[in-house]
């Protein structure tokens, strides 16, 4: 074991108010953070929505020109998933993996605060698109070449693409350190089979993460390489070919869809145990579909491309591996199902969103295996179809989970619980309301209504399930107001929790709510799965293990700092240069930011470490 | 089951057998000159035909593996580890290779 | 003793639910990353191989030779490199610094001669000797594609035609795939010297470098040694086999 | 059967009616894009294809969906309830449920498999071959030119094919990604710069099919469409040889003024081909040449009618917003050289002759 030759420096007052926020290492602070950041994002994503479907509720409108038009489906897309879904996943993985696998933090405090911060400069970036010439407009995939500056002049792609940078060396940052916390911080006898599914899910999506970053990283570089510098990456007069662009983006943008959906996963194996009152059936076969689905992730890319032209043969290939990844991700439901049957189910909100989920993503998922078959996904590609599997699992899967989740936890960080009877009607809302909108969308696409469309023609018989769908966005909408009325009145004034509102199985609930900075006053050590719920009914108790401290005046916390802010600044600064790269005033705005980041990272590598004594090394 | 792994894991990282000193250092090097130079030099004979690239595929996958296992000590070190970096050079590996396939670079 | 010898292993006897230390796992995690990195720019290289419609191609400009040293110089830096930290461990913190200091030494030779290469890329030049040209049938079979492409300037009454026809990164796919992939490697080399500058420098400071801290230099170590094994792959790809006159 | 127990197989019952009324309501053959009006081979195997995995996905669906229900209505915790049994899995239904699905998979691989390779080989790779040319927000169709010479006969935005004859179709764009879809007839292939594509198409029914470009492409990108018109052989050679011809020159004077003006100061001609006419060789835009013989213009989006031919040379981004003609054509750009209201009648008279 590593001794500090120095003598720790006495743990600081805390800073209070909004500077406490700023220069916060704590995990749970930084969970909130990235909790309510995400959410509000969320928002501006919906009514970017709401834009386009009171454009599309009737035929020939002219609500928005097509420009804007194509601004919005890009920027609902990427706001959705970069700025809305990714993070809100992190805020869970922040707040909870640390209290579910009995640590004091994360591995790299100070890192998970510079990932917060840089994941809200580069949501500051791509917003500001649409204030400073014009939002991004190629879809969220940006196929080549339309993305170059020839058929695209203006800063919008500029900015996509040095923003998705930002976001990626976030997201970079983040999972890397959940990889740490989660391979090396476990409590005592936690092992890897006794880990929760969410924390197990985490590991699995961090796993994705670092490996498919790196690729869109490129793909992005070559990109920009092109626009900033008239490179030839996907310039069509000096021979490249745009399916390049393809490949890279769909070798990342398919584990990306599974790095949406595993910590949704995660969440409702911890949600429908507890509601259930039985441990999770199948337990390590669950785990390892999650493996499994993580791994065939990175096999299946092509069916995004299933009408390029890529040969038979390989259509075929890319069919059959993906029709494939239906019988891990069945595994998990059934195992869902088998969890359920013969328990003592409570339909708490948390539980109605859960089984809400398992519902609707077995119909975005079959949706999905119809695509998987090539030959008659040539009808759908590129059609409503599509859009209605996007929101099946997108919606009907990451965002219901994500919402039990906010149920499931929100005492825990709160101390509150939620309102019962407006979560029931929050539910309902929203569930009434994602069918209303998406189910119809299948009989578009079916009809032959193409996607990113600005706008159509009464004659093509559309009008019917389009305005239905615009019906079934407000009243979407009307539902997520109910989540926001019910977040921010329960907040203050909601039914006081206690540390076990639940009855809960996994650590977390062990503690108190909210959780005390130090989490655990003594680390508890593990005797299986389900510790909590072992420790409460089987009277197995948890000892502290030797060594540590067990006064909470003893437990030594990393301290707060201001250098990841300070970093995240710098690269807001840079990046927004880089937008403006071909000018000299830039090319300065760049440089500025970027010496900024870089003289606050050495100033971070030097910082005293105070490191708390159990270990847990922020550097 | 398990137990087990994570027990293995720990008793991997306290094994350390034989370290390696300089001299193991400096032979590795001398064969990686050796093998570099071979690279370069069978670069001229021209009659290998495609039958150079099976060749320089075995040796600097060669080269590669000495670097990873000595001077990264690999060898001596947790297997997690190279787990975590074998994980990532396959997958980059075989999505490469994929890649190439489908851009029919082998046709 | 105990002390270092715990510090020789990175600290792996750390409370960790493995026994790793976190930084360490941390840098392994990040070069299985990079590897994607790395394999996503290779893969582009070669899948634009030979599809550049104007040169100059790679049988144009590289020079075998040239690289071959600058590779063994890369090669030989990894050396310095594990030797310099067998010193820290052996607690020879003069040896450390000597052999830190060769290593970015070294690091700098191969960037020297990557500023080299590019530049004597960028002012490329067609050079024909129309005398040998006209006179021997067989000198053209001699030139490359792209210099093929210009024998029709040796008209009569010139001896000898000359013109600059340098490679950027905007001339042709190779260009652009070429300068990018060799760039980003550059540039981690670069970030490694920084590294190992920045090593050596704390060296010298109280406390800064220490065989306890040898931890430090490990993780220093790996990167480098990573870009290392990068650079074998690149040397054999984009080099021999680009140019190799057989296939 | 318990109360809970009828209670929700009546909630299945109910759930699949509504299904099957809405699988009903939403197939509606006879909208103009609609995938469930097969009228060719090709899109037929793919609606067949389509059939078989909806009645599996949907089997799956009802089964899955409905036990999920059950159990959560069935296993409602009542007040005081005890514990539950705390299972931890069971092997045997386990393997079952992971050995199902694959066999499911299985029933809608094969099919999948042989529709990919049917669709992929022309079974008559010698017939008529057509050269389809995506432009932003345009088609360009070349034809093997009917005196049997390398040349082609190019025309636009309408694809005129011989019915129930095989035909062959090259992809190809000069831009950005475009998708060539004619949804009764055959599913979509892209067109990609510097990556040709082929497909073949049948359609068994005379009559006109909608098209209409299916991969985003730019702002005009929902107006680039097109019809395709199957005919009888006969009626599809004599308008092939109608096209091969070059345009036919006008008489009336007010069409001789538009003439002059298309191939001088409104440069008209710097963008469109007019065959037999020595100016007018640009390639930016469609040919013109027999404008006049389609009944639509602007790829499908307005009918070519004399009013919106005029309306169309006033104002084409009223009429098709962000297209390029309007904002690359000198006469919309640069107020100098701006149509008088004379000058458009006067081109308008020339092109509606161009038949
Ligand atoms: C959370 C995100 C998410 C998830 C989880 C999935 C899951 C799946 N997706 Fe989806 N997909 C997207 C997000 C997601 N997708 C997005 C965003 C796009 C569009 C991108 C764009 O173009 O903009 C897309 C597009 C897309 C396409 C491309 C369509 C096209 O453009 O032409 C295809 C094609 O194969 C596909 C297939 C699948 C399959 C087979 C699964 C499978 O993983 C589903 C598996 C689940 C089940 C099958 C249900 C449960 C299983 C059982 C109950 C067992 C029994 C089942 C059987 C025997 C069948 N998806
Ligand atoms: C996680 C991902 C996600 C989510 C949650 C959503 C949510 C929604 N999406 Fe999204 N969508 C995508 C991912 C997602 N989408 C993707 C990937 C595409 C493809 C884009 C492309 O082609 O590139 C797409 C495309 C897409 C289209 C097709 C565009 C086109 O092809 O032309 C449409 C059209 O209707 C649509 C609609 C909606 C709607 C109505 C919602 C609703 O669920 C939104 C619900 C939310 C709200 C309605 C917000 C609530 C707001 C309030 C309550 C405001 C009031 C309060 C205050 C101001 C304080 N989406
Ligand atoms: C800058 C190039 C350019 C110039 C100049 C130009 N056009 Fe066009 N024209 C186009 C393009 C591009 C289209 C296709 C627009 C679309 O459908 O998106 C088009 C379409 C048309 C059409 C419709 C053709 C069809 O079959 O749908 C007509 C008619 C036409 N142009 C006439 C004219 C006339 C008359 C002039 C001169 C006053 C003119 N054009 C000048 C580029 C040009
Ligand atoms: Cu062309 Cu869309
Ligand atoms: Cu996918």
């Amino acid at each position: 074991m590593t001794t500090l030759a120095i003598p720790l420096p006495k743990r600081p007052a805390h800073p209070t108010g909004v500077l406490a926020w700023l220069t916060t290492i704590d995990h749970k602070k930084i969970g909130i953070l990235y909790g309510v950041t995400a959410f509000v994002l969320f928002i501006t994503g919906g009514l970017e929505a709401l834009y386009m479907r009171f454009q599309l509720a009737q035929p020939g409108q002219d609500f928005v020109s097509p420009e804007v038009f194509n601004q919005l489906f890009t920027m609902h897309a990427t706001t959705m998933i970069f700025l809305g879904v990714m993070p809100l996943g992190a805020a869970f993985f922040n707040f909870v993996i640390p209290l579910q696998i009995g640590a004091r933090d994360v591995a790299f405090p100070r890192l998970n605060a510079f990932s917060y911060w840089t994941f809200l400069a580069g949501a500051i970036l791509l917003k500001l698109s649409w204030f400073l010439g014009g939002a991004p407009n190629a879809g969220w995939f940006g196929y080549a070449p339309i993305t170059g500056s020839d058929f695209n002049p203006g800063h919008g792609i500029d900015y996509w693409a040095v923003s998705l940078q930002v976001l990626g060396i976030a997201s970079l940052a983040a999972a890397f350190n959940f990889i740490v916390t989660i391979v090396n911080m476990r409590a005592p006898g936690m092992s890897l089979m006794r880990m929760p599914l969410f924390t197990w899910m985490t590991l699995v999506t961090s796993f994705l993460l670092v490996l498919a970053f790196p690729v869109i990283t490129v793909a992005l570089i070559e990109l920009m390489f092109d626009r900033f510098f008239g490179m030839n990456f996907f310039s069509i007069g000096a021979g490249a070919n745009p399916l390049l662009w393809q490949h890279l983006f769909w070798i990342f943008g398919h584990p990306e869809v599974y790095i949406l959906i595993l910590p949704a996963m995660g969440i409702v194996s911890e949600i429908i145990p507890t509601f259930s009152r039985k441990p999770l059936f199948g337990y390590p076969v669950v785990v390892l579909s999650g493996v499994i689905i993580g791994f065939m992730g990175w096999m299946v890319w092509s069916h995004h491309m299933f009408t390029v032209g890529l040969g038979p043969v390989a259509n075929s290939v890319f069919a059959l591996t993906t029709m494939a990844i239906a019988v891990p991700t069945g595994v998990k439901i059934f195992n869902w199902i088998g969890t359920m049957w013969n328990g003592s189910i409570d339909l708490r909100t948390p539980m109605l969103f859960a089984i809400g989920f398992v519902f609707l993503f077995i119909i975005g998922g079959l949706s999905g295996v119809m695509h998987s078959s090539a030959a008659s996904d040539a009808q759908q590609q590129d059609t409503y179809f599509i859009v209605a599997h996007i929101h099946y699992v997108l919606f009907g899967g990451s965002i219901m989970a994500i919402a039990a989740g906010a149920y499931y936890w929100f005492p825990k960080m709160t101390g509150r619980l939620m309102d019962e009877r407006m979560g029931k009607l929050n539910f309902w809302l929203v569930f009434m309301g994602m069918n209303i909108s998406f189910f119809p969308m299948h009989f578009l696409g079916l009809d032959g209504m193409p996607r990113r469309i600005h706008s159509y023609d009464s004659a093509m018989g559309w009008d019917l399930w389009n305005l239905v769908s615009s019906a079934g966005a407000v009243v979407l909408a009307a539902g997520i107001l109910v989540t926001i009325i019910n977040m921010v009145r329960s907040a203050k004034q909601g039914e006081k929790a206690g540390a076990d509102p639940w009855d809960g199985r996994t650590l977390e609930w062990s503690i108190p709510s909210p959780p005390p900075e130090y989490n655990f006053e003594q680390i508890p050590t593990v005797h299986g799965k389900d510790a909590f719920w072992m420790q409460k009914r089987q009277r197995v108790s948890t000892v502290p293990v030797a060594g540590a401290s067990g006064d909470s005046h003893d437990i030594h916390l990393p301290q707060p700092s201001y250098w990841p802010l300070i970093a995240s600044i710098g690269l807001l600064i840079g990046a927004y240069g880089l937008v403006y790269s071909a000018t000299w005033t830039g090319i300065i705005v760049g440089a500025v930011g970027l010496a900024t980041t870089v003289v606050s990272v050495y100033a971070w590598s030097f910082e005293p470490v105070n490191e708390p004594v159990e270990g847990a090394a922020g550097h | 089951m398990a137990e087990q792994i994570q027990t293995e894991t720990q008793s991997d990282s306290s094994v350390h057998t034989g370290h390696p000193t300089p001299l193991t250092y400096f032979k590795v090097a001398m064969t990686l000159s050796v093998i570099t130079a071979i690279e370069v030099g069978i670069f001229y004979i021209e009659d290998l035909g495609l039958g150079i690239i099976p060749i320089l595929v075995v040796l600097s996958t060669a080269k590669f593996a000495m670097v990873a296992m000595f001077y990264m000590h690999l060898r001596y070190d947790a297997k997690l580890f190279t787990g975590f970096f074998v994980g990532g050079l396959v997958l980059a590996l075989s999505i490469g290779l994929s890649v190439l396939a489908l851009f029919k670079f082998f046709a | 003793m105990a002390h270092a010898e715990a510090a020789a292993h990175g600290g792996e006897h750390e409370e960790t639910s493995t026994g790793l230390n976190h930084r360490k796992l941390l840098m392994w995690a990040f070069l299985g990353s990079d590897c994607m990195f790395f394999g996503s720019l290779i893969a582009t290289y070669v899948v634009y191989f030979g599809r550049s419609k104007v040169g100059p191609f790679p049988e144009d400009v590289f020079s075998i030779p040239t690289t071959s040293v600058s590779t063994f110089v890369l090669l030989m830096s990894s050396m310095s490199m594990v030797l310099a930290y067998a010193a820290l461990n052996r607690g020879s913190i003069k040896g450390f610094r000597i052999w830190i200091a060769s290593t970015a030494i070294m690091g700098m030779t191969f960037l020297a001669f990557q500023v080299f290469e590019f530049t004597d890329f960028a002012n490329h030049e067609v050079h024909l000797d129309c005398v040998e040209i006209r006179t021997n049938e067989a000198a053209i079979e001699e030139l490359t594609d792209y210099e093929k492409t210009f024998v029709d300037e040796c008209v009569e009454g010139v001896d000898e035609f000359e013109e600059q026809h340098g490679l950027t990164p905007r001339t042709n796919l190779f260009g652009t795939t070429f300068f990018t992939l060799t760039g980003f490697h550059g540039a981690h080399v670069t970030l490694g010297v920084i590294w190992l500058l920045s090593l050596l420098f704390f060296s010298f400071t109280r406390g800064g470098v220490t065989p306890a801290r040898s931890l430090d230099v490990d993780l220093a170590a790996l990167y480098w040694h990573f870009v290392d094994v990068v650079w074998i792959v690149i040397f054999t790809v984009v080099y021999l086999f680009g140019v190799f006159p057989g296939i | 059967m318990s109360k809970i127990d009828r209670y929700s197989s009546r909630l299945v019952t109910v759930g699949l009616a509504v299904l099957l009324v809405l699988l009903a309501v939403g197939c509606t053959p006879e909208h103009n894009q609609s995938t469930f009006d097969a009228t060719g081979p090709v899109a037929r195997s793919q609606l067949n294809l389509f059939y078989w995995i909806l009645w599996t996905a949907v089997f799956v669906f009802v089964v899955v969906g409905g036990i999920l229900i059950y159990a959560a209505i069935r296993f409602r915790r009542k007040p005081g309830d005890p514990d539950p049994e705390q299972t931890h899995g069971n092997t045997p239904l386990e393997i079952g449920w992971t050995v199902a699905p694959a066999l499911i998979l299985a029933v809608v691989a094969v099919p999948t498999v042989t529709t990919i390779f049917y669709n992929a080989n022309s079974p008559d790779p010698g017939s008529l071959t057509i050269d389809v040319v995506g432009h932003q927000w345009w088609w360009e169709f070349n034809y093997p030119h009917p005196d049997g010479s390398d040349s082609v006969v190019t025309a636009a935005n309408e694809l005129h094919i011989p019915v129930d004859e095989v035909i062959n179709i090259n992809l190809d764009s000069k831009d950005v990604l475009h998708s060539f879809w004619i949804p009764k007839i055959a599913g979509k292939v892209d067109l990609v710069p510097n990556h040709p594509n082929q497909m073949w198409i049948l359609a068994e029914e005379p009559g006109e099919y909608y098209g209409q470009c299916a991969e985003f492409c730019g702002v005009a990108h929902a107006n680039m469409r097109f019809r395709v018109i199957a005919q009888s052989r006969p009626e599809f050679d004599a308008w092939l040889s109608t096209q091969a011809q070059d345009a036919v020159e006008p008489i009336d004077p007010l069409a001789l003024r538009g003439k002059a003006l298309f191939e001088g100061d409104a440069r008209c001609w710097s963008c469109h081909t007019v065959a037999g006419s020595k100016r007018a060789r640009g390639q930016q835009g469609p040919d013109l040449t027999h404008v006049a013989s389609r009944a639509h213009l602007a790829a499908g989006i307005v009918e070519n009618t004399q009013a919106n031919l005029r309306k169309w040379l006033e104002d084409p981004d009223a009429v098709k917003p962000g297209n390029l003609m309007a904002r690359d054509a000198e006469v919309y750009n640069d107020p100098v050289r701006e149509l008088t209201g004379a000058d458009v009648s006067a081109l308008v008279a020339y092109l509606r002759g161009l038949d």
